[in-house]
């Protein structure tokens, strides 16, 4: 192998058909208001993580959706489980339990 | 006489039930953890070992809070568990009587009608001894039966006991049922049919026995009846141990284990075990609880839980489908701690994907008399830490807004859901926070963050919900207000009133500006408002389904205002609520006397110093 | 895939392209990536078609490179464009010919620029007479170099010696085009073909017996894009996006890669050794790789040219297989023997790449 | 005598015009270029929001029109004379049909899908239009790839030819998201087992139970919805369609293989509108759709007496906006000619 002085980039792109869908399968199967998510940010806006830090509970659903789950299981571990998101969504989520089943993917899918 | 075959099932059946039992016990009072052991060392020679007797009594055997809740209810569990008690102490005695010696063995007492037959004696004979001990053991027997035939009814009609919807029971557990179901009039028929032969018993088997004797061949029933008899108890030893029935053992080793001071932990522990295996099952806490009565939700109930760790095989769903509003454990006869028990077993079913919160690096916050803590919620309901701060802008006292950029967790949600180290993290964070601030005065506006400041945050000084701290500071007269013909009902939070105890500062206040309405259930028998962050399950339809019959019980009567003294009651209650929905804080605001308050203020000024002056000058700015 | 569809798109991309008269500029970098290719070009023009081709030694690059990596001015740009438009006109042509598709581009994007914006055109023409006190017309025509041979196609496949049909199988080659950026991605409607399905190299490929594949990734670019190939910190971009190409075309077995371009030939035919090298991945057939030619390499095979004489000893993935399958003759040895039959010295072995 | 009205376009506006000018006493006579009336709600299975059938809402505009309206079919209008108290219409049969006043109800075309190049419509053989698929639904046919198999995953595009400067069409085309939602929910029920991704820019779901449709194909069927504009479609060895979109909430490309492709497309002003339009000299807007005398307040009129405008020729409407504006055409007729 040669050193060239520069390497391969990877793909920042979702490659929606290789991602690993398991994680967003188990969520559906124990808490079906996963799907109503419209991405409108409330739960973001308002979280108490993400007052300080760069938690983002919007983007990590829709990261799991798209099965980019790579960073779920740090980025999760910065939720206080507090429930505002709960209190603003429009649509419903039942996002604490969502934060509950994430953890539970993880740990028995073995993420 | 003193032993025939037939004693066997129930003889073998009551040594296994001893064995089983005194197995178990051992094992769990040994699992104890060694405080809880000194505990029980010490309270074995103290009043607390008489005081559980007195307890024992009163609860095991007559079931005062039985009768308390239902006539009918209290009256068929008194009938049985005293009833039997008494069959077995008079029994006893009179089988000394009868054979002459003070120890005889297990069975003979309680086959005693089938090894003496004692002629001599007329059945209404009560006052010779012998009369008295047929007489009262038949009485007792009538008593039972009498339970039996409430039980009976029971199965039908639930309602009239107060139960509006039948427990859902296992196969086994309807085993054990027929077993102690047959027990008893298996023994009338066995001491009828031998009465009947031997002309002996008492006015109820003695009776029974001359008119069955009439047209049965009661000379070669009684045997077999006996052979049944001992059948039905033995069959009932058995299976108590692993059926609901085990709750009558445990429940006097609880009565006194608890009074010598053990409580529920953190973690579930053996002394959880004794206090799970104490549930007789008896379905009050499904009637109790709003997800069975409003959201239709009929298998999460305490009674189901409790059984499935007996069973060991707790689920998620089921486990975190509880609002943890506490109504089941304010009610449950055995005064299980259903909420602690729940939460032990959230945590030992939890993921084991720690929490990390190094992002929170605590800094020095102004050194103050009071901290107020608003809490993660009372940033959604803006009003409440408005009015808050505005009245303690009004008192001159000096405080400082903790979280006023944003609130890190109180750690009690976490804690909801059993992760207890991501609580701890949280808990740490804000514990130095506050202790840097050197306050004396902790004041939270939210009724979770003040249960977990008060029980767990071990901060040596004065914590208080804004309710207590309202009600403080008009006792001091550093507020006064000026009261309105409104009419008001308040509801109670479940953190702040079950789980704390906090009842009567928020009506003082309200009774002291307003008209206060009662409610059907308020106080310890208030209703959740269904948004609970205990609940980890329920969707937003059922939430709204609990939420519209607590606000379709609050303004029953009209009231111009609904005041609870949580913003997570508030949030859920103003989204469906025709009446006004406010905080107590808001309220007290409201009712401020502009005038008076100044005067206070006036007064405040004088005694402050200079520099405490120029900081305050400053502050307004 | 319906064919019938693209006719249809194809049907509204027609350009005018010129007859006779070429004024022909070259690409600054193919004769050192590829320098058979303009050679070939000028000797099909003219010795095969028997055209007018005129080339002007002191015309000069059209400041692409520069241009599109933000270094040169667009007035600069502009300027030195009128100055080729100059020597075109005093040679008395007005068909314009680039070798180069970021030239075409750039010529596109100019007289577009000079047609809506006319100030701009009597600015340059300012600056020009100010400059070289030279004068100039607009081109009457201005065709890629690739577009004339779209153009004869027909005749070439006639006159040609060879098809681009394997010789064993009978079956015809299964080809990848790929259409340089610059050639209708920016104007659509000044490509044969337009942007979406170009037609170009399409056309040649089906006239000369071969068959176009359509991949998924057809439409992506080569990885030249100027600055990310300038910057080495860059390169890894560059690489990954030939990368992208040959991961999406490796399914449907190629045969071999035509361009149109001078840098896309030079990436997708280095970048695939690159990579042999740092993943240890090779595509096509035994480790051979994908052989890549540029359009006047494959017109020139086809009518029967010596194979070293166009220059295919330069390329990094060896065109042998495929001279084989055509069934091209070509001697082994005299691949590095230079014009004289002067020894050029043999290129080390990859150390992945089937050589 | 009463007063003679003819309508210009047997789709549902010009259907409810005509039949609401019959009721009040005209002499109305709709012209149709095709062999039926109905336009494009012939072509329509189940209609938005409440999946009720697109028959029942044709029969009962065309049991209304029986024995009413004069209606000519296969009418080929060749040229409209204005005089002083009347319009002469020349049909291309040599009729000569005379009328008090017009309604031009001369509706949209859908966009044709073939202009949207990069997204293969009628080169690659799974890349269907929402037109084709509706169709499918009303022949009872089976959703199938061209292979014949049961797609595993469809993907519907939202906003072909509409909002889109590149396909010279700024406006929205009003109905197509909830047409899209509306198929995604029919596609999953039909085939329980395919996965649906909706691709949007933004999702307007202006009328009433719209959104509550949205939200029930989300909760109930499980459609996906990903926010991001189609770039381009590309075909894969296996027929498939590989899309490259951006995932704008995610902040990143993606790409997907879906076995079939929905192309939703939107409205343009019909061929009809812009003929009869320059026929009797309406404006147009920049958008193609004849712009009515105020778009305010007076949203029937044009500048030219005796003739009114009602339907999608002023704008993309739906089935309810078409009736309703057809409703308040006839008024205005009737107010003009009292």
């Amino acid at each position: 192998m040669i050193d060239f002085g520069y390497n391969i980039n990877t793909d920042r792109q979702i490659d929606y058909d290789a991602n690993d869908h398991r994680m967003s399968h188990f969520i559906l199967s124990r808490e079906p208001s996963y799907n109503l998510c419209i991405g409108c940010g409330s739960c973001t806006a308002t979280c108490s993580a993400g007052n300080f830090t760069d938690f983002n509970f919007r983007k990590l659903h829709l990261m799991i959706k798209r099965g980019e789950i790579s960073e779920v299981k740090t980025k999760i571990q910065k939720c206080m489980f507090c429930g505002k998101c709960l209190l603003v969504c429009p649509r419903g989520v039942n996002t604490r339990n969502l934060i509950l089943t994430i953890n539970c993917a993880i740990d028995e899918l073995k993420l | 006489m003193t032993f025939d075959l037939f004693v066997l099932p129930f003889f073998l059946g009551l040594i296994f039930l001893l064995v089983v039992l005194g197995i178990k016990y051992t094992r769990w009072i040994n699992a104890l953890p060694k405080a809880d052991i000194l505990k029980i060392r010490n309270g074995i020679f103290s009043r607390k070992f008489f005081l559980s007797i007195k307890e024992i009594f009163f609860e095991s055997l007559i079931h005062r809070k039985m009768f308390k809740q239902n006539a009918l209810s209290g009256w068929m569990h008194m009938s049985f568990a005293f009833g039997w008690f008494m069959l077995i102490v008079i029994g006893n005695i009179e089988s000394r009587v009868y054979s002459g010696k003070h120890i005889n063995p297990p069975y003979y007492p309680i086959f005693l009608k089938f090894f003496v037959h004692d002629k001599k004696v007329l059945p209404f004979e009560i006052y010779t001894v012998p009369g008295f001990f047929r007489f009262s053991m038949d009485l007792m027997l009538l008593l039972i039966l009498s339970g039996l035939v409430l039980a009976f009814i029971k199965r039908q009609h639930s309602k009239w006991f107060g139960y509006q919807r039948k427990t859902k029971q296992t196969e086994f557990d309807r085993f054990a049922l027929t077993a102690l179901w047959f027990i008893f009039p298996l023994r009338l028929l066995a001491e009828s049919f031998t009465a009947g032969y031997y002309l002996g018993g008492g006015f109820l088997t003695n009776s029974l026995g001359w008119v069955f004797s009439c047209f049965l061949p009661v000379q070669y029933l009684a045997y077999p009846a006996w052979w049944a008899y001992s059948f039905a108890l033995g069959a009932f030893f058995v299976t108590l141990p692993y059926s609901r029935y085990m709750h009558i053992p445990t429940e006097v080793l609880l009565i006194f284990l608890r009074n010598f001071g053990i409580k529920t932990e953190k973690n579930f522990n053996s002394f959880s075990e004794i206090e799970v295996n104490s549930c007789p099952r008896c379905g009050i806490c499904i009637d109790t609880c709003q997800l069975n009565t409003s959201a239709c939700i009929h298998d999460t109930q305490s009674i189901y839980f409790l059984r499935s760790v007996r069973q060991n095989e707790v689920k998620q769903d089921v486990a975190f489908d509880c609002l943890l509003c506490g109504r089941c454990q304010e009610i449950c006869p055995v005064g299980i701690n259903l909420n602690a028990i729940r939460i032990t077993k959230r945590r030992d079913i939890q993921t084991l994907t720690p929490n990390s919160y190094n992002y929170l690096i605590p800094t020095q916050p102004p050194s103050v008399d009071v901290v107020y803590f608003a809490g993660c919620m009372t940033h959604l309901t803006p009003s409440i830490k408005k009015s808050m701060t505005e009245i303690l802008d009004v008192t001159g006292v000096k405080y400082s807004f903790l979280d006023a950029d944003g609130t890190v967790c109180c750690g009690r949600p976490q804690m909801m859901a059993g992760k207890i180290d991501a609580a701890q993290q949280l808990m740490d964070y804000n514990k130095t926070l506050i202790q840097k601030s050197g306050a004396k005065t902790l004041v939270t506006s939210c009724p979770i963050c003040y249960k977990v400041f008060k029980e767990d945050y071990n901060l040596n000084i004065q914590v208080l919900h804004h309710t207590q701290y309202l009600w403080q500071l008009m006792n001091e007269n550093k507020i006064s207000l000026k009261p309105s013909e409104k009419t008001v009902v308040y509801h109670d939070p479940c953190e702040l009133g079950r789980g704390s105890g906090i009842y009567e500062e928020p009506r003082q206040i309200i009774k002291s500006i307003a008209g206060l309405m009662s409610t059907e259930h308020e106080k310890a028998d208030a209703l959740c408002c269904g948004g609970s962050l205990g609940n980890v399950q329920i969707n937003s339809k059922q939430r709204n389904a609990i939420q519209k019959d607590v606000l379709d019980e609050l303004q029953k009567f009209h009231p111009d205002t609904i005041v609870t003294a949580c913003p997570l009651c508030k949030k859920t209650l103003a989204k469906g609520s025709e009446a006004k929905v406010e905080d107590i804080a808001e309220f007290v605001c409201k009712a401020l006397q502009p005038t008076a308050n100044k005067k206070i203020r006036k007064e405040q000024f004088k005694s402050l110093t200079k520099a405490e002056l120029i900081e305050l000058a400053i502050e307004k700015l | 895939m319906k064919v019938e569809g693209k006719r249809l798109i194809w049907k509204d991309y027609q350009k005018e392209i010129a007859e006779d008269k070429f004024f022909y500029v070259r690409s600054c970098i193919r004769q050192t990536f590829f320098p058979g290719s303009e050679w070939a070009f000028l000797k099909i023009m003219k010795e095969v078609l028997g055209k007018d081709v005129y080339e002007n030694p002191a015309h000069t690059t059209c400041t692409g490179i520069g241009y599109h990596s933000d270094i040169v001015p667009f007035d600069t740009t502009m300027t030195v464009v009128a100055r080729q438009f100059a020597l075109m006109t005093e040679a008395g042509y007005q068909n314009l010919v680039p070798s180069c598709i970021t030239s075409f581009g750039l010529y596109t994007e100019v007289m577009e620029t000079w047609k809506h914006f006319p100030e701009e055109e009597k600015k340059v023409r300012d600056y020009l007479k100010k400059a070289t006190g030279r004068e100039f017309e607009v081109p009457k025509n201005l065709a890629h170099a690739s577009d004339i041979i779209y153009k004869f196609r027909k005749q070439i496949a006639a006159k040609g010696k060879y098809r681009l049909i394997n010789k064993t199988t009978g079956e015809p080659l299964k080809v990848v085009e790929h259409i340089g950026c610059h050639y209708a991605k920016m104007f659509p409607s000044k490509g044969v073909g337009g942007a979406e399905y170009p037609y170009v190299l399409t056309g040649m490929v089906e006239d000369w017996g071969g068959e176009v594949i359509d991949y998924p990734e057809r439409r992506h670019c080569c990885g030249f894009g100027f600055r990310q190939y300038l910057v080495k910190a860059n390169r890894g971009f560059s690489v990954a996006c030939s990368k992208k190409k040959f991961e999406s075309m490796a399914p449907y077995k190629p045969d071999m890669i035509i361009t149109n371009c001078p840098g896309c030939p030079m990436f997708l035919d280095r970048w695939q050794y690159v990579i042999s090298e740092m993943e240890g991945k090779t595509y096509g057939e035994d480790g051979h790789g994908i052989p890549v030619f540029t359009y006047e390499e494959v017109a020139g095979l086809i009518l029967g040219f010596d194979p070293w004489d166009l220059g295919l000893q330069l390329h990094q993935v060896p065109t042998e297989p495929l001279l084989n399958k055509i069934g091209i003759p070509y001697d082994p040895f005299k691949k590095y023997l230079g014009k004289n039959g002067e020894d050029i010295g043999i290129p080390m072995k990859p150390s992945m790449l089937n050589a | 005598m009463s007063k003679k009205v003819v309508i210009i376009g047997g789709g549902i506006a010009g259907m409810e015009a005509s039949i609401t000018l019959a009721e009040l006493g005209y002499h109305a006579t709709l012209l149709e270029k095709s062999h039926s009336t109905g336009g494009h709600v012939q072509d329509w299975y189940q209609l938005f929001p409440n999946r009720r059938p697109a028959k029942e809402v044709l029969t009962f505009s065309e049991l209304r029109m029986e024995g009413k309206v004069k209606t000519i079919n296969d009418a080929d209008i060749i040229e409209i004379e204005k005089n002083i108290n009347d319009f002469r219409i020349l049909l291309r049969n040599g009729k000569l049909v005379v009328a008090d006043a017009i309604v031009v109800a001369t509706g949209f075309d859908l966009f044709d899908a073939h202009r949207k190049e990069e997204y293969g419509y009628g080169i690659y053989e799974n890349v269907i239009t929402s037109a084709d698929l509706e169709k499918r639904f009303s022949e009872g046919k089976k959703i199938l790839t061209h292979d014949g198999a049961a797609p595993k995953r469809i993907g519907i595009i939202h906003c072909v030819g509409s909002r889109d400067e590149k396909s010279g069409n700024n406006y929205c085309s009003k109905v197509c998201c909830v047409t899209g939602v509306k198929q995604a929910i029919e596609i999953r029920e039909m085939l329980p087992e395919t996965e649906v991704f909706c691709f949007y820019m933004d999702l307007r779901m202006f009328g009433r139970h719209f959104e509550e449709l949205y939200k029930e194909s989300q909760e109930k069927w499980g459609v996906s919805f990903i926010r991001g504009r189609l770039s381009e479609a590309n075909e894969n060895t296996d027929g498939s369609i590989l899309l490259k979109v951006e995932d704008t909430l995610a902040g990143k490309p993606l790409k997907m293989k879906v076995d079939l492709l929905v192309l939703l497309a939107g409205f343009v002003p019909s061929g009809g509108t812009k003929a009869i339009g320059k026929m009797l000299g309406l404006p147009f807007g920049d958008d193609g759709f004849i712009t009515p005398k105020d778009e305010h307040t007076s949203t029937n009129l044009t500048d030219i007496q005796g003739v009114f405008v009602t339907g999608s020729c002023t704008g993309p409407k739906s089935i309810q906006d078409s009736i309703a504006d057809a409703r308040a055409a006839a008024t205005q007729v009737a107010n003009y000619l009292k």
